[in-house]
């Protein structure tokens, strides 16, 4: 600012004294490149590790539980692009899975039925969304009640109907199981559809957040809502949206875990309580809103499921995975989602 | 012994240079003034004498410290009153006011002597008795303006830096606060004063330093502080004389206007204003905060619905279209800028490029709601060779920008919708020059092409010679209109203080303080 | 103008009030010289629990402790694995190691939110993620024995228990704690902290004591539980984290800080009791788990959007 | 970490096994009965029982509490149906129950003492828990014994001198199993054990059991653990992320009950031979043996759900009758069936989704007269008149 600026000048660009490393560094793609290069890490070392980590069986199987958490954690990663979270999605995830376990045992069609499922879940992300939208610093307590309502509302459901509270067993059609279990094939390759679909859902999910206005729309509302309110960017309507798109996404990873598992259980979803917060956090979504996006949370999900393997192949348990995976998160938080010091905010 | 003394203080924001080269100095028992156009780094100086912010080069002394936190500088006797008012709304008069006085855990005076105090102090201040139990979110603005005031003033400073700090307040209550401040002077303390308005300071202060592009161009004794200095100082004249160039202005006032307000009310019993913008024409609009422009502007532009009365406008036909909201305002070309970047204007985590287009989404996407990036590229091509903005890569964050290229993208944004009418709301808020005059030569040409422009200001220098007209704000409604002949400095301070003539600052009141 | 500062006390007290009516019609024994006692035993490790994160809400930045209940399990499983295995066994000794020991987490996790300026919720998630994990390694399962005059506080047969003493001392503790000029720092940083830092306050100290406050809250909660099942659990602290949440929130303390206080917080944390005393007095059968489940869920929407209805004017007036 | 375990088993056994050496109770036992303690997990207490000479707060019909940790899993909700659809509506019949009250937890330890004290106020004569850590809710038996209620554990023990147990012989049962399990694979190779709820009595001394085994064969090798809470969908999870995991054969594995169908879908999933698996009565595993008859040669009973429920209220009401429990714990033995028995009853057209349990029935399980010598003054409790007290 030194020199008065020649406003004659048609194009004045400032001088790229940058690499390109070092702009990416600074921008949004960190994360996603630290994401990539930790998984790649990860998956080496585990390699020569543990014998037979490299296999295709193996990754077969991390690739289909990745999937799940990957759709679990899709409404999680868009709530927390506009500054919420959604603690109900564990709860909305078990109750469809008994739910749908449930419908199969009626005489309901299976395709009708996963179509209520998924409305019921679009229906409860809807509630959410609604009833936290005047209470957005609460919207972590609140979908936790509702999410603690629904499973309770579940159960008390499936329990009036059958002897059985809680699990509900029925027959999964072929076809269903097939999508979601690890022997499934997809057009008679070796590997189950519900990773296909998770990757179909995943690029369309890309593509519609990166390219179209109401994708972009989620990223406005995060970054500055007063500014998307003039820009006639409704709040409300991004807010709820998220939600129902969580709610819905549970309900379809619930939906699949019965395909998994082949048996209704509520508790399927415990594991996604923090999980999915984790793997948004991981892969560099940053909970205040505005930035990070689904290609991240992927890769959050991949270092999460590859080191769960690897621990789980190392002979650590459950209690041990949950201890690296907080000790994990640390790091990678410190790493772009600190908030500036507060002299700075003045 | 000197109170502050500064040399040579840099200072940088990321990219953005707030101070290079800036000094002062000022003695005890004086009121000194730091004097300059917005984003000339005067609040920034004054951040680094309260501690906030840390200079990056040069010697700082206050009071004989070099303080680094604000705690340290109040602990040295410097309080501060900033340009944002730092109340916690949701806790009580007492407490606001006497935030921070107290120990780490032990209490220096118990609450009901706080109490006691806080209502005196309160009743002394803004000549209003309230209860100290009250929470202050409850409060006008000027209240909580004088909780802040008193709040500094019953630490017994011998440094007070009021930070822009008198905008809320009226006239009267602007004379009282420079008894005040002539008070702490006679008691030996020094008063530092940052502040654009000239006319204000004139009378007040002891001495000043201007601050231009981040760097002391100059100090004034007593004798010295003349609205003429201080502006030759901060390089003013230039300045208008550059966006100047009226005499292409086509106001096609036989037309109907671009924008209209009828008998609109700012609240249930205010005056009804009416108000008309033509093609051609840029309305200025001033007031001191809080007499309403800012919501009349808000209005117009379709973000509030008037509470009474409507906004139109003319379509070919002499149909009218009422503006009730944004989605009007946009069908209408009407759009609208905003000053405050950080709160109405920009995404922070989004690319300089996506800043500009989210505006045009709507018109770039297929049915689908696919935008259509080729398209979108080609209209960020065009504004910036209209606006020179400066920037490393368009996928860059807009954060990476200087405050005022952040600035010409909002601007370019506005432009790239093809708009009739153009309302800015302080658009040169914390920029530098030359933006500025970029910015008065494309509204300029904007207005000469048949584009309305409504520009609300909080420097009233930016009118002259840049508005066709000027409308005045007090208390709710519009006080005065001027022409574009009776655009002065003296003329709009005047109205904003709801006088019909020029005034004086601290005429009577003043020289009553002082004895 | 009192009536301002407490009004987010209405619906935590409308709760209590109503279940507490029902609970003594349908389980009248609750209101019984021994029924408080077992009351006040089963319920002080959750309100402690709710006490301890309270300082946290207040002092802002959406500050809410997820580590509290690990926290909780990690003093309690260490108690029984550290102290009392060793012989440890004296009261002050084991005391003083449950408050040290909580106050030294929750000192560890304000340094992470001050100097690494991550927000609380995410390094409290780490935190409750690691000291779960931590618990499990320190006890795998359910066992061991907690000092005999810890166990013995598990009768609750008696009023005048130490348990009460507890809940007595840490009622003390807040209320000296509220007349310092800290508790007033922490407010004030809680409702603005940029307020709290432009007008002198210390406000790494003050975060730094509201941890230490839920520190000592934390520590006494967890003495309560180990004198509660007499043994080391390495899992059952971490339900405490939720329940804890939402007494904190049925008693009316904003997670966005500056305003409430532990009256609110023993209260929500009162009324769960009440909950789940009501319920069991009904038969539910093989779905009383899920009505406790559905209603517990329900009483949290409703306390948030009561809290909003009460609130909302003076949300607008700022 | 395993170290601190092996502490504190012994600190805990040390103190409650120091007068249990020689038990009064137990020597009074018939030696068939007796057999059954053998091995007995070193925590579980089998001194004589404190209700030896008890008579129950009030006369009947009794009110019976259960407070349950838990219900959302097929065995624990077979156990209550068979207490509240099939034994309830017999008793009370009989004049002998007048209500049942079922409470649940949520494997929340303090609720669940907040409803055994609730449960003891509300006049409750008896209360069956279910499955909880073993320590945790001894202060609220001795709250229930002091107000005249008796505390029955079902599924696992507790260690309070105030309450009984009624259930199998865990530790025995988990030895019997992995001992025929490596035998049935040639007594040697790499072994898979998928236990229950880490740190539940039950789970815990089956584990102690079945380790007890491996130590027997030195060839046979213990390559994992993984926990199934006895929950099918849980179990499939569990052992399918470490089948996935580890490559190495598994020749066998060896399974606590109401969880091998989750195991075996799992193991079908991975796409791996099936190597053996316990069977303890899921019928949905059982029919995958009927289909494939060679599979494994045995299966045992360890675990009937609800003949257990039944064995433990069946004592419940015996012990209200005051006829005098011997020991704290009632045991018996486990007990193993050729697998042509075992999927006898099974239909053709059974399913591996099945959910159902195979159980010996209570006339096996339990019988009258060897329920008889596990009480001092028995007599069948439905034919029992509260005169002849």
């Amino acid at each position: 600012m030194d020199q008065p600026i020649d406003i004659n000048r048609k194009e004045v660009r400032m001088p790229t004294n940058k690499t390109g490393l070092a702009r990416v560094l600074r921008s949004d793609a960190k994360g996603l490149l630290i994401g990539a290069a930790l998984l790649v890490a990860l998956f080496t070392v585990a390699s020569i590790l543990v014998d037979g980590f490299a296999s295709a069986n193996n990754i077969r199987s991390i690739l289909l539980l990745a999937a799940f958490l990957g759709l679990a954690s899709l409404g999680q990663t868009m709530v927390a692009t506009i500054g919420g979270l959604d603690l109900s999605i564990p709860f909305v995830i078990g109750a469809s899975n008994i739910l749908l376990a449930y419908l199969f045992g009626t005489s309901v069609p299976a395709p009708l039925a996963l179509l209520i499922i998924a409305v019921m879940g679009a229906a409860i992300g809807f509630l959410n969304g609604v009833l936290s939208y005047k209470i957005q610093g609460q919207a972590l307590i609140l979908t936790l009640g509702v999410g603690f309502a629904v499973v309770g509302g579940a159960q008390i459901f499936t329990t009036l109907g059958s002897q059985y509270s809680g699990t509900v067993f029925s027959q999964v059609p072929a076809w269903f199981s097939n999508i979601a279990s690890i022997s499934g094939t997809t057009f008679g390759l070796q590997f189950p559809p519900v990773i296909a679909i998770w990757m179909l859902v995943a690029f369309t999910l890309i593509y519609w957040i990166n390219r179209t206005k109401s994708g972009r729309a989620i990223y406005a509302i995060g970054g500055n809502r007063t500014a998307a309110a003039r820009l006639r960017i409704s709040e409300f309507r991004t807010w709820v949206s998220t939600y129902t798109i969580s709610g819905l996404t549970a309900a379809i990873t619930g939906c699949l875990l019965l395909g998994f598992s082949g048996g209704g259980f509520v508790g399927v979803g415990d594991p996604y309580l923090f999980t999915t917060v984790a793997a948004v956090v991981v892969g560099g979504t940053s909970l205040l809103g505005g930035s990070g996006g689904y290609g991240a949370t992927i890769i959050g999900v991949l270092v999460l499921q590859v080191l769960t393997s690897f621990l789980v192949g190392m002979g650590l348990n459950y209690a041990a995975q949950q201890t690296v995976f907080g000790l994990l998160i640390l790091p990678m938080v410190a790493l772009y989602a600190r908030s500036p010091h507060i002299r700075y905010q003045i | 012994m000197p109170a502050i003394s500064l040399q040579n203080i840099a200072k940088s924001f990321g990219e953005t240079r707030a101070l290079a080269g800036a000094s002062l100095h000022c003695e005890l028992g004086e009121i000194h003034a730091i004097v300059g156009e917005n984003g000339s780094g005067k609040s920034t100086l004054a951040k680094i004498i309260s501690g906030v912010a840390l200079p990056d080069a040069g010697k700082v002394d206050v009071l004989g410290h070099a303080p680094t936190t604000p705690a340290e500088a109040i602990a040295a006797g410097i309080s501060t009153i900033y340009q944002e008012i730092m109340v916690a709304e949701e806790l009580t008069v007492w407490e606001n006011t006497f935030a921070g006085t107290d120990g780490l855990w032990r209490r220096k005076t118990t609450t009901a002597e706080k109490k006691r105090l806080a209502r005196e102090t309160l009743l002394r201040l803004a000549e209003v008795d309230i209860d100290p139990d009250t929470p202050v979110s409850a409060l006008p603005l000027s209240v909580k303006q004088w909780i802040v005031i008193a709040r500094a003033v019953l630490q017994k400073p011998k440094l007070l830096i009021f930070d822009e700090s008198s905008a809320a307040l009226d006239l009267e209550a602007t004379n009282r606060l420079h008894k005040e401040m002539l008070a702490l002077k006679e008691a030996g303390s020094c008063v530092l004063l940052v502040t654009h308005r000239i006319a204000e300071l004139v009378k007040i202060t002891d001495s000043a330093t201007v601050l231009s592009d981040g760097k002391t161009v100059g100090r004034l004794e007593k004798s010295e502080i003349t609205e003429k200095n201080l502006l030759r100082l901060m390089s003013a004249d230039e300045r208008h004389s550059a966006a100047g160039k009226r005499e292409n202005s086509v106001i096609s006032t036989a037309h109907k206007p671009a924008l209209e307000a009828c008998n609109v009310q700012l609240a249930a019993n205010a005056w009804p204003l009416d108000f008309k913008v033509h093609a051609g024409e840029i309305v200025g609009i001033a007031g001191l905060d809080g007499a309403g422009q800012s919501e009349f502007v808000s209005i117009l532009a379709g973000i509030t619905p008037a509470p009474a009365g409507k906004v139109q406008v003319w379509g070919a036909s002499t149909v009218s279209h009422e503006i009730t909201s944004l989605a009007d305002a946009e069908a209408a070309g009407i759009t609208y800028v905003s000053g405050d970047r950080k709160k109405e204007g920009l995404f922070p985590n989004l690319s300089i490029l996506e800043n500009f287009g989210l505006a045009l989404y709507d018109r770039m996407a297929s049915r689908f709601g696919v935008i259509d990036r080729t398209q979108l590229s080609a209209a960020f091509d065009d504004e910036e060779l209209r606006l020179s903005i400066k920037y490393g890569d368009r996928s860059d964050k807009i954060t990476t920008l200087s405050g005022g290229n952040q600035q010409k993208v909002l601007i370019a944004r506005a432009f790239a919708l093809s708009p009739k009418v153009i309302i800015l709301n302080d658009p040169a808020r914390g920029v530098d020059i030359g933006t500025k005059q970029d910015l008065y030569t494309h509204l300029r040409d904007f207005a000469s092409n048949g584009g309305a422009v409504v520009y609300l200001s909080t420097e009233i220098e930016e009118f002259l010679n840049f508005a066709d007209r000027a409308d005045v704000f007090f208390e709710g409604g519009i006080f005065a209109s001027f022409d574009q002949g009776a655009i002065t400095e003296d003329n709009l301070l005047a109205a904003m203080f709801g006088q019909t003539k020029p005034i004086v600052f601290d005429e009577d009141t003043g020289t009553e303080g002082v004895a | 103008m009192l009536s301002n500062r407490l009004s987010h006390l209405w619906v935590p007290l409308g709760l209590v009030l109503i279940l507490g009516i029902m609970a003594a019609v349908r389980a009248p024994q609750t209101f019984t010289y021994v029924g408080l006692a077992g009351a006040l035993l089963v319920a002080a490790p959750l309100i402690l629990a709710a006490v301890a994160i309270t300082p946290i809400a207040i002092a802002g930045r959406g500050g809410v402790d997820l580590s509290i209940g690990p926290l909780i399990g990690f003093v309690n499983v260490t108690i029984v694995v550290w102290l009392s295995e060793n012989g440890i066994t004296h009261p002050i000794l084991v005391f003083a190691y449950a408050i040290l020991a909580a106050c030294a987490w929750q000192m560890l996790l304000a340094a992470f939110i001050i100097f690494v300026r991550i927000s609380p919720i995410i390094a409290s998630l780490a935190g409750f993620m690691i000291l779960q994990g931590v618990n499990l390694v320190i006890l795998s399962r359910p066992g061991g024995v907690a000092p005999e005059w810890l166990g013995n506080w598990g009768w609750g047969t008696e009023l005048l228990s130490p348990v009460l003493y507890i809940l007595l001392a840490a009622f003390a503790i807040w209320f000296l704690f509220q007349r310092t000029a800290m508790f007033q720092h922490i407010r004030l940083m809680g409702a603005d902290e940029r307020t709290a830092y432009t007008s002198g306050v210390d406000i790494i100290k003050a975060r730094f004591a509201a941890h230490l406050m839920a520190g000592v809250f934390a520590g006494l909660a967890a003495l309560c539980l180990t004198g509660l099942i007499g043994s080391g659990d390495p899992t059952q602290g971490n339900t405490l984290t939720l329940q804890a949440i939402t007494a904190l929130v049925l008693g009316g303390t904003s997670l966005a800080g500056g305003k409430g206080g532990i009256t609110g917080s023993v209260l929500g944390a009162v009324a769960m009791y009440l909950v789940f005393v009501v319920l069991s007095s009904f038969n539910f059968g093989a779905i009383s788990g899920f009505m406790t489940q559905l209603l517990y869920g329900l009483m949290l929407v409703f306390a948030l959007l009561v809290a909003l209805v009460t609130t909302a004017p003076r949300t607008r007036a700022a | 970490m395993r170290k601190g375990i092996a502490t504190s088993l012994v600190v805990v056994s040390a103190m409650l096994l120091g007068t249990a050496a020689n038990a009064e109770g137990l020597d009074e036992l018939p030696a068939e009965l007796a057999a059954a303690y053998e091995g007995v997990d070193e925590g579980q207490p089998i001194k004589a029982s404190a209700y030896r000479e008890w008579t129950p707060r009030s006369e009947p019909p009794w009110k019976i509490g259960y407070a349950s940790s838990y219900a959302g899993n097929t065995w624990r909700a077979e156990g209550l149906k068979r207490l509240t659809q099939e034994l309830f509506p017999v008793y009370k019949d009989a004049g002998l129950v007048e209500d049942i009250v079922v409470t649940q937890s949520d494997l929340n330890d303090a609720r669940q003492i907040q409803q055994m004290r609730q449960l003891v106020d509300q006049g409750v004569d008896a209360i069956i828990v279910c499955c909880s850590n073993p320590v945790a809710l001894n202060k609220a038996v001795e709250y229930a014994y002091s107000k005249g209620v008796v505390v029955f554990s079902y599924s696992g023990y507790l260690t309070s001198e105030k309450a009984l147990n009624a259930s199998s012989n865990y530790t025995l049962g988990g030895y019997e199993i992995a001992k025929a399990m490596i035998e049935e694979v040639g007594g040697k190779g790499n072994f898979l054990l998928v236990s229950g709820i880490a740190g539940a009595a039950s789970s815990e001394s089956f584990d102690t059991g079945a380790k007890r085994a491996l130590e027997e064969f030195p060839d046979a090798k213990l390559v994992g653990q993984v926990w199934g809470n006895w929950t099918d969908q849980v179990a499939q999870t569990e052992v399918q992320k470490f089948l996935a995991t580890n490559p190495t054969k598994i020749d066998g594995i060896i399974a606590q009950g109401s969880q091998e169908t989750g195991v075996l879908k799992a193991v079908l999933q991975s796409g791996r031979d099936v190597m053996p698996i316990s069977l303890a009565g899921s019928a949905g595993a059982a029919c995958y043996l009927k289909n494939n008859p060679d599979w494994i040669s045995h299966a045992f009973q360890i675990w009937p759900p609800g003949d257990e429920m039944e064995l433990g209220f069946n004592s419940v009401i015996r012990t209200l009758q005051n006829q005098g429990p011997k020991v704290q714990s009632i045991l018996r033995g486990v007990y193993r069936v050729p697998s042509e028995e075992y999927v006898s009853g099974l239909s053709a057209d059974c399913s591996v989704d099945s959910t159902e349990y195979i159980q010996p029935g209570i006339d096996v399980w339990f019988p009258d007269d060897k329920a008889a010598g596990y009480f001092l003054r028995p007599s069948d409790p439905l034919e029992w008149k509260a005169a002849s007290n």
